[in-house]
C-alpha cells in the first residue's frame, strides 16, 4: 500500500463515515460508504484528482438482498484507482444519478439499469435501451434471471434422435 | 426596307422593346417577360437573316454600325443566350424585386450587346459597353446581394476607364474614331500598339475575368438573379473575349511586337505582351480550377468555372496562330452554350428547391431527369469530353499549345482541363446524384417552358460536337479576315499542327461502343429495383437520408492541401483596408469641424483666388 | 468505313481475351511469389461471366446508365487504339482522343456509383478524381514533349517513328526520365498498389464499386479489363516503340503489366493527400524537366 | 409451337449449366467474423492451403459476395445485422457456417444472447465441424459447396425465399423486430 493511499484513506476517514476497507492491490483501495454519503465522496475525491470515472459496475448480492454500487475512478497524477462502493435495497433498486459530478455516468448508468434494473432518479435517459435491443424480460445478469429457460424458452433447441453423451456411457 | 432588316434596326427595336416591356410589366408581369422573349427572339431571328449583309454599314445619326464577321459571331452567340434565358423570366416575375425594371435593363443589356458587337467607331463601342455595364449593374442587385452589384461595377469601371483612356489617347494621335481604321493606325506604331493593346485588352481582361480581375465573377454571378447568372456567365463574359480579339488579332499584336518576341529559335517566337497575356490565361485557369473545386454553392462554381474557362479563351486569342485563336472562338461558342445550360439547370433547381447550397440537396435525378441531363450535357462540354462541343475546342487549343511547346502554359492547361473533371463532378454528385432529402421528396420536374430552351442549348452542344465544321467553317472565315491563315476543315475532319479529329467518327464509335453495352446489359438477367436507402452501411441500420449523402467539403483532402495559399481576394480586402484607411487620414486632417482647419483652407482659397492667375 | 468499324471489332475482341488471360496470368505470377498455387489462367473469365450471371440490384435508371455509358464509352477508345500495325481509323488515332474517351467512361462509372446513393461510392469517386488530377497532368507533360519532339500526335505514326532503327529510337532511351514519370503515373492509372486509394476494399469498401453485384459489376469488370489494356497499350506505343509483331507486342505489353502489378504487391497504400503531394513533388518535376530538354535543348527528338 | 417452348427450354437450361460452371469455380466470400471460427480463415486464405486456386476471394462487400460465411455464435444483434446482409446480396447466394455454435448454440447453449440454431433464421448451405474448424476442415467445407454448387444442391437461397414467412416469423420470434430505431441509428 503506497503512501499516497495511506493519506487518501486517512484524509476521507476524517471526513465520511467509512463502513468497510479493501486493498486489493498496491495501487487500488476499495472503500464502503453509506449510500447517502456518496455523492458527497465523489464530489470530494474528484476535488482531489480523481477526475475520471472509469466505470460504474453493480454486483447482485442476492443472499442480503442488496445491490452494491461500485464507482471505480482514477486519478492520471497519482495512479491510484479508488473504488467507491455503497449497498442500496434490492427489491426497490434506486439510487440518485451522478451525472451532476461524473457527467460521464449518464451511460454507466443506463447499462446498470439495462442489467440490474437499478433506477437512478435524475438521469432520464437511464430508461432508454443501450446495449440489448428490446430486451423483453427481467434484467438478465439478476443473479434470479434464468439464462438457460430464456434461451430454451426463446430460441429452438435441436432435438437429436440419440443422446450420444448417454450412449457413450453405456459402452 | 434597307433600314427595316439591319443592324441599328435592331438594335433600336430592342431599346423599344425595352420600353415596351417595362410599360406592359406594370400592367401584366407575364405579358412583360413574354415580351423579353418575343423582342430577343426577333433580334435573333432578324440578325441570323442578316448573314448576307456581313461588312454592311449603316449608320444611326452619328453612330456608325458595321456588321463584322466576328461581329455577327458574337451578336448571333448573344442573341441565342439571351433568348434562351428569356424563357425563364416569364417564371421569375414573382420572385424579382422590381419586374418592371428587370425586364427593362434584360433587353436594355441586349440592345447594349448588340450594338457593342457592330459599332464601327469607338465611341458607339464604349457607349454601348456602358450600356451593358449599367443595365447588368442594376440587375444583379435584384438577386441575392447588393454588395455583389458594387464589386461588379469597381472591376467593371476598372476596364471601360481604362478601354476610354486608350481610346481618346488614339485620337488624339489619329484623329478618328473609327476601330478598323485606328487600330491599323496603331499597328504602324510599336507605341500607339502598346496603349492599345494594354488598355483595351484590360477591358476584355476585366469582362472575361482573368486574373487578377477575376473575383467579380464568382460576386456577380453567385448573387445575380438566377436567369442573370446564365446570361454574365455565358453572354456578357463573351464580351470580354471580343475585346481580347480586337487587341490582340484585330490589331496584329503578334507582328507588331513580333522584334521582341520571348523565345527565340525553333517555333517558340512569341511575343513578349502576348505572353502576358497567356500568363494570365494560365494563372486564372490555375485559380479558377481550384477555387471552383473548393465551392460549396452551385451558382459560386460555375462561376469560378467560367474564370477558368476564360483562361483558355485568352491563352487561345494571346497565341495568336490560327488554330488557337479558332480554339477560342470555339470555346467561347461551347462554353456560352454549356454555361448557359449548366447555370439554367441550376436556375430550375433552384426554382423548385430554393437553394443553391450543394449540401442541402441530393438525389433530384429522381425528380428532376430532364434538368439533370441538360445538366450532364453541360458539364461533359465544360470538362471537353467528346462528344460534346468543349471538347473540339479544347482540341485545338492543346494542338496548337503543343505544337508551340509551352511546357507550362500547357502544365496549366492539363492542370484545368482534369482539375475540371473534379469540379464540374461535384454538382452532379451532390445536388442531382446521392440520397434525395425528404424535404425534396414533391419535388416536381422543371415547367415545360423552362425545358424548351434548356433542351435546346443542349442539343445544339450535342450538334456542334459532332459536326463542328458547321461552326468551324464560319470561325475560318473570321480568321482570314482577320489576317491569319484558316483552318484546314475537309469534310468532317479538323486538322490540326499535328493531328487530326473527325468528331463525327469518334460520336459514331461512341454510339457504337454504347449500343454493344446496350446489348450485353439487356441479355442479362433483369435486376431487382431496390430503394435508395438500401444501401451498403456495413450492416447497419441508417434512416436519415441526409447522413448518407456524401456532398460538403466533397474535396476535403485536395482542398487542405492548399487551403493555406496566397488568395487575391484577401489581397483586395487588404487594399480595400488600405484605401479606407488613408481616406480616413484625407478626411481627419481636411474634413472635419476644427476652425483652425476650416480657416485655414479659407485662407489657401482665398490665396487662389487672388493669385491664381500667376501661381 | 466499314471495314474500320470490324477491325475495330477485332481489336476489341483481342484487347479483352488478351487483357482477361492476362489478368488470370498475373493472379496466378503473384500466387507463385506469394508461395501459394493461384488460380486457373482463365479464373477472370470464369469470374467476369459468373458476376454477369447472377441478379444484381438496380439503384435506379442512372445506376444502369451509367454503367453502359463506362464500358460504351471504354470499348470506344480500344477501336481506336493501334495495335500491332492494325488501326481502325488510320490517322484518327490521335492521343488526346483516348485521354477523353476514356474520361467517358470514368464519368459514367462515377455518375453509375454515385448514383448508387452510398456515400462510400462517393468518396470513392472522389479519391478516384483527386488522384487523377495528380497523375495525368505528369503524364500528359511528358507526352507533350513526346509530340513536340515528333511532330505528331498520331499513335500510329508515333510508333512508325519509333521502330526507325530498333531498339535506340525508342523513346525508353530516348527520354529517358519522361518514361519513368510515365511509369510512374501508369500504376496510378492502373489503381496499382501504392495508388490504390480509390478501391482501398478494407477501407471504404473498394470505394465506387460499393453497391455493384451481378450484371452491372460483370460490366464493370470488362470495363476495367478495356481501360487496362488502353493504358498498357498507349505506355508500350509511346515508350516502347508499339510493335510490329503480335509476338513483339505481347511481351512488350507483359513485361509492362507484370511488372506493374509486382511492384503493386511490395508496396503500401499511400493515402489521398499523400497522392497528390508526391504526384506534384517528384514526378511533376521531373516531367517538366524531361519537356524542357525537349523543347529548348532539342535532346531525345 | 411446343417445340420452341422446348427449345426456349433447353437453351435456358444450356445457359444455367454454364453459369453454375462458372459460379462453382468462382467464389466470392462476404466474411462477417462474428467469432472465434474466423481465426481460421487466414491461414485457408494465404499460402499453406491457398484458398485461390479453388477461384475463391474475399469482398467488400454484400452486393459482391456469393457466399456469406457465418464464423461461430451469433448474439441477437449479430444476427439482425447477418439478416441485413444476407437480403442485400446478390442471388445466387450461399451461406456457410462454422463451427457448433450456429449448430446448436456450442458452449453458448444457455446463454440469453446467443442464438442457438442458425438455421430457423436463414438457410444454411454447408456446416462446417469443429471448435473452432481446422483449416483442412474448412477448405474440406469448401470443396463440398463447390460440389454442391455444380450438382445444383445448393439452394439455400431459395429455400429462403419460397419460405420466407416462416423465416420471418422465427426472425421475429427471436428479435421482436428486425430493424432497430434508437439514438444510435437515426
Amino acid at each position: 500500500m503506497n503512501k499516497d493511499i495511506k493519506n487518501l484513506v486517512a484524509d476521507i476517514k476524517s471526513r465520511f463515515e467509512l463502513v468497510g476497507e479493501d486493498y486489493p492491490k498496491d495501487d487500488q483501495a476499495a472503500l464502503d460508504f453509506n449510500s447517502r454519503d456518496i455523492h458527497s465522496v465523489l464530489a470530494y475525491v474528484k476535488s482531489q484528482g480523481f477526475r475520471q470515472l472509469s466505470i460504474l459496475s453493480c454486483v447482485d448480492w442476492i443472499k442480503d438482498n442488496q445491490f452494491q454500487l461500485v464507482y471505480i475512478v482514477f486519478n492520471w497524477e497519482t495512479g491510484i484507482r479508488l473504488q467507491v462502493r455503497t449497498r442500496i435495497d434490492r427489491s426497490n433498486p434506486k439510487f440518485t444519478t451522478v451525472t451532476s459530478i461524473y457527467p460521464g455516468a449518464k451511460y454507466y448508468e443506463r447499462d446498470v439499469h439495462e442489467f440490474f434494473g437499478v433506477e437512478f432518479e435524475g438521469n432520464p435517459d437511464s430508461y432508454k435501451q443501450l446495449f440489448l435491443e428490446n430486451w423483453d424480460d427481467m434484467p438478465p445478469l439478476r443473479k434470479d434471471f434464468d439464462s438457460k429457460a430464456y434461451s430454451d424458452r426463446k430460441y429452438p433447441v435441436r432435438e437429436y434422435a440419440a443422446d450420444f453423451s448417454k450412449a457413450g456411457d453405456k459402452k | 426596307m434597307d433600314f427595316i432588316l439591319s443592324v441599328p434596326a435592331i438594335v433600336v427595336g430592342l431599346f423599344a422593346a425595352a420600353v415596351l416591356a417595362y410599360l406592359l410589366t406594370k400592367a401584366n408581369k407575364i405579358l412583360g417577360a413574354l415580351i423579353t422573349v418575343l423582342g430577343s427572339g426577333a433580334a435573333l431571328a432578324a440578325m441570323l437573316m442578316l448573314k448576307g449583309d456581313i461588312n454592311s454599314v449603316q449608320s444611326l445619326g452619328a453612330l456608325g454600325f458595321k456588321l463584322t464577321d466576328y461581329g455577327w459571331f458574337f451578336s448571333v452567340l448573344m442573341l441565342l443566350i439571351f433568348f434562351s434565358v428569356s424563357f425563364f423570366n416569364l417564371y421569375w416575375m414573382k420572385k424579382i424585386i422590381h419586374p418592371a425594371a428587370y425586364n427593362f435593363l434584360y433587353l436594355v443589356a441586349l440592345a447594349g450587346t448588340v450594338g457593342a458587337f457592330t459599332a464601327k467607331d469607338f465611341i458607339g463601342l464604349f457607349i454601348f459597353w456602358e450600356t451593358i455595364v449599367w443595365a447588368s449593374m442594376f440587375i444583379i442587385p435584384f438577386g441575392k446581394s447588393r454588395n455583389a452589384s458594387v464589386v461588379y461595377y469597381a472591376f467593371s469601371a476598372f476596364g471601360s476607364l481604362s478601354m476610354l483612356f486608350g481610346i481618346l489617347y488614339l485620337y488624339s494621335k489619329t484623329g478618328s474614331f473609327d476601330i478598323q481604321y485606328v487600330l491599323e493606325q496603331a499597328s504602324m506604331n510599336t507605341t500607339y500598339a502598346l496603349v492599345a493593346f494594354i488598355t483595351i485588352g484590360i477591358a476584355g481582361l476585366v469582362k472575361i475575368g482573368v486574373f487578377p480581375f477575376h473575383l467579380w465573377l464568382p460576386k456577380a454571378h453567385g448573387n445575380a438573379p438566377d436567369t442573370f447568372s446564365p446570361i454574365l456567365s455565358g453572354g456578357l463574359v463573351k464580351a470580354g473575349g471580343f475585346a481580347a480579339f480586337l487587341a490582340v488579332i484585330v490589331m496584329p499584336s503578334y507582328k507588331v511586337f513580333a522584334s521582341n518576341a520571348l523565345f527565340l529559335g525553333r517555333e517558340l517566337a512569341m511575343p513578349v505582351p502576348n505572353y502576358i497575356l497567356v500568363f494570365l490565361g494560365a494563372v486564372s485557369i490555375v485559380v479558377g480550377t481550384l477555387m471552383a473545386i473548393k465551392s460549396e454553392d452551385f451558382k459560386k462554381l460555375i462561376a469560378y468555372s467560367s474564370v477558368a474557362n476564360g483562361g483558355y479563351i485568352i491563352i487561345g486569342i494571346a497565341i495568336a496562330d490560327s488554330l488557337s485563336v479558332g480554339g477560342a472562338f470555339m470555346h467561347m461558342f461551347a462554353h456560352a452554350l454549356a454555361s448557359a445550360a449548366a447555370f439554367l439547370s441550376a436556375a430550375a433547381v433552384v426554382h423548385r428547391t430554393g437553394t443553391t447550397k450543394m449540401s442541402e440537396l441530393g438525389g433530384l435525378i429522381h425528380r428532376m431527369p430532364l434538368t439533370y441531363l441538360v445538366y450532364l450535357i453541360a458539364i461533359i462540354s465544360m470538362a471537353g469530353i467528346p462528344p460534346m462541343s468543349g471538347f473540339i475546342s479544347k482540341w485545338m487549343l492543346f494542338q496548337s499549345m503543343i505544337g508551340k511547346g509551352m511546357v507550362f502554359t500547357a502544365a496549366a492547361a492539363f492542370f484545368g482541363s482534369i482539375g475540371s473533371f473534379l469540379y464540374v463532378f461535384r454538382p452532379l454528385s451532390a445536388v442531382f446524384l446521392g440520397q434525395l432529402s425528404p424535404k425534396h421528396e414533391s419535388v416536381k420536374e422543371a415547367p415545360f417552358l423552362m425545358q424548351v430552351p434548356m433542351i435546346g442549348l443542349s442539343l445544339l452542344t450535342l450538334l456542334f460536337g459532332v459536326f463542328p465544321n458547321i461552326v468551324l467553317r464560319f470561325i475560318s472565315d473570321i480568321l482570314k479576315t482577320a489576317g491569319l491563315d484558316g483552318l484546314t476543315l475537309n469534310g468532317l475532319v479538323i486538322s490540326g499542327t499535328n493531328g487530326q479529329l473527325n468528331p463525327s467518327l469518334v460520336s459514331l464509335i461512341f454510339g457504337i461502343g454504347f449500343f454493344i453495352a446496350l446489348i450485353i446489359f439487356i441479355i442479362h438477367p433483369k435486376s431487382r429495383k431496390v430503394d435508395l436507402m438500401d444501401t451498403y452501411t456495413a450492416s447497419e441500420f441508417i434512416y436519415t437520408p441526409e447522413l448518407l449523402h456524401y456532398s460538403y467539403a466533397f474535396y476535403a483532402p485536395f482542398e487542405r492541401l492548399y487551403e493555406n495559399a496566397p488568395s487575391t481576394e484577401k489581397w483586395y480586402a487588404a487594399l480595400i483596408k488600405k484605401i479606407e484607411e488613408a481616406g480616413q487620414l484625407v478626411s481627419y486632417t481636411f474634413f472635419n469641424n476644427k476652425p483652425r482647419i476650416i480657416v485655414f483652407w479659407m485662407v489657401c482659397a482665398v490665396i487662389a483666388l487672388l493669385w491664381g492667375g500667376s501661381l | 468505313m466499314i471495314t474500320g468499324i470490324l477491325t475495330g471489332f477485332g481489336i476489341l475482341l483481342f484487347a479483352f481475351v488478351w487483357q482477361t488471360s492476362l489478368d488470370g496470368i498475373n493472379r496466378k505470377i503473384v500466387g507463385r511469389f506469394q508461395k501459394r498455387i493461384g488460380p486457373k489462367w482463365y479464373q477472370q473469365f470464369r469470374d467476369i461471366f459468373k458476376a454477369l450471371s447472377k441478379t444484381g440490384v438496380t439503384h435506379g435508371w442512372v445506376f444502369d446508365f451509367g454503367v453502359m455509358m463506362a464500358l460504351g464509352g471504354i470499348m470506344a477508345t480500344v477501336m481506336f487504339l493501334p495495335v500491332v500495325g492494325y488501326s481502325a481509323f488510320p490517322g484518327m488515332d490521335n492521343f488526346f482522343i483516348f485521354v477523353y474517351l476514356l474520361a467517358v467512361g470514368m464519368l459514367g462509372m462515377a455518375m453509375s456509383s454515385v448514383g448508387s446513393g452510398n456515400p462510400l461510392a462517393g468518396i470513392g469517386v472522389m479519391r478516384a478524381l483527386t488522384q487523377m488530377v495528380g497523375y495525368e497532368v505528369p503524364f500528359m507533360i511528358v507526352i507533350l514533349g513526346i509530340i513536340f519532339g515528333h511532330n505528331t500526335s498520331s499513335l500510329s505514326e508515333l510508333a512508325a517513328i519509333q521502330q526507325a532503327s530498333g531498339i535506340m529510337t525508342w523513346n525508353l532511351v530516348k527520354m529517358p526520365i519522361g518514361t519513368v514519370v510515365a511509369y510512374i503515373s501508369l500504376l496510378g492509372m492502373l489503381g496499382k498498389k501504392p495508388f490504390e486509394t480509390f478501391i482501398a476494399p478494407a477501407e471504404i469498401a473498394s470505394g465506387p464499386m460499393v453497391e455493384y453485384g451481378g450484371k452491372q459489376l460483370g460490366m464493370l469488370m470488362i470495363m476495367h479489363e478495356f481501360a487496362t489494356f488502353i493504358e498498357v497499350t498507349l505506355f508500350v506505343t509511346l515508350f516502347l516503340g508499339g510493335a510490329t509483331t503480335l509476338f513483339g507486342f505481347i511481351a512488350k505489353y507483359f513485361v509492362v503489366y507484370i511488372l506493374a502489378s509486382l511492384i503493386s504487391n511490395a508496396l503500401a497504400r499511400f493515402k489521398i493527400d499523400q497522392v497528390i503531394k508526391f504526384y506534384y513533388k517528384v514526378p511533376i518535376t521531373l516531367a517538366i524537366v524531361q519537356a524542357l530538354m525537349v523543347v529548348f535543348l532539342g535532346w531525345g527528338v | 409451337m411446343d417445340n420452341t417452348v422446348e427449345k426456349q427450354e433447353n437453351i435456358r437450361k444450356g445457359w444455367d449449366g454454364i453459369s453454375r460452371f462458372f459460379r462453382a469455380n468462382s467464389i466470392w466470400m462476404l466474411m462477417y467474423c462474428t467469432g472465434c471460427c474466423a481465426i481460421e480463415l487466414p491461414q485457408a486464405m494465404t499460402s499453406r492451403y491457398d484458398m485461390e486456386r479453388l477461384g475463391m476471394g474475399p469482398m467488400a462487400t454484400p452486393r459482391q459476395a456469393d457466399v456469406l460465411l457465418i464464423t461461430g455464435y451469433l448474439s441477437l444483434k449479430t444476427l439482425r445485422r447477418i439478416i441485413y446482409a444476407y437480403e442485400q446480396m446478390s442471388t445466387p447466394k450461399y451461406l456457410v457456417a462454422f463451427g457448433p455454435c450456429t449448430l446448436n448454440g456450442g458452449i453458448y447453449y444457455d446463454s440469453h444472447a446467443v442464438i442457438n440454431r442458425l438455421d430457423q433464421y436463414l438457410p444454411i448451405d454447408v456446416y462446417i465441424a469443429g471448435c473452432m474448424p481446422k483449416p483442412e476442415a474448412v477448405m474440406n467445407g469448401f470443396n463440398d459447396l463447390i460440389g454442391m454448387i455444380k450438382r445444383k444442391e445448393a439452394n439455400g437461397w431459395k429455400k429462403y425465399e419460397q419460405n420466407k414467412d416462416w423465416y420471418r416469423k422465427n426472425q421475429i420470434q427471436a428479435l421482436g423486430e428486425l430493424r432497430i430505431k434508437d439514438e444510435f441509428h437515426e
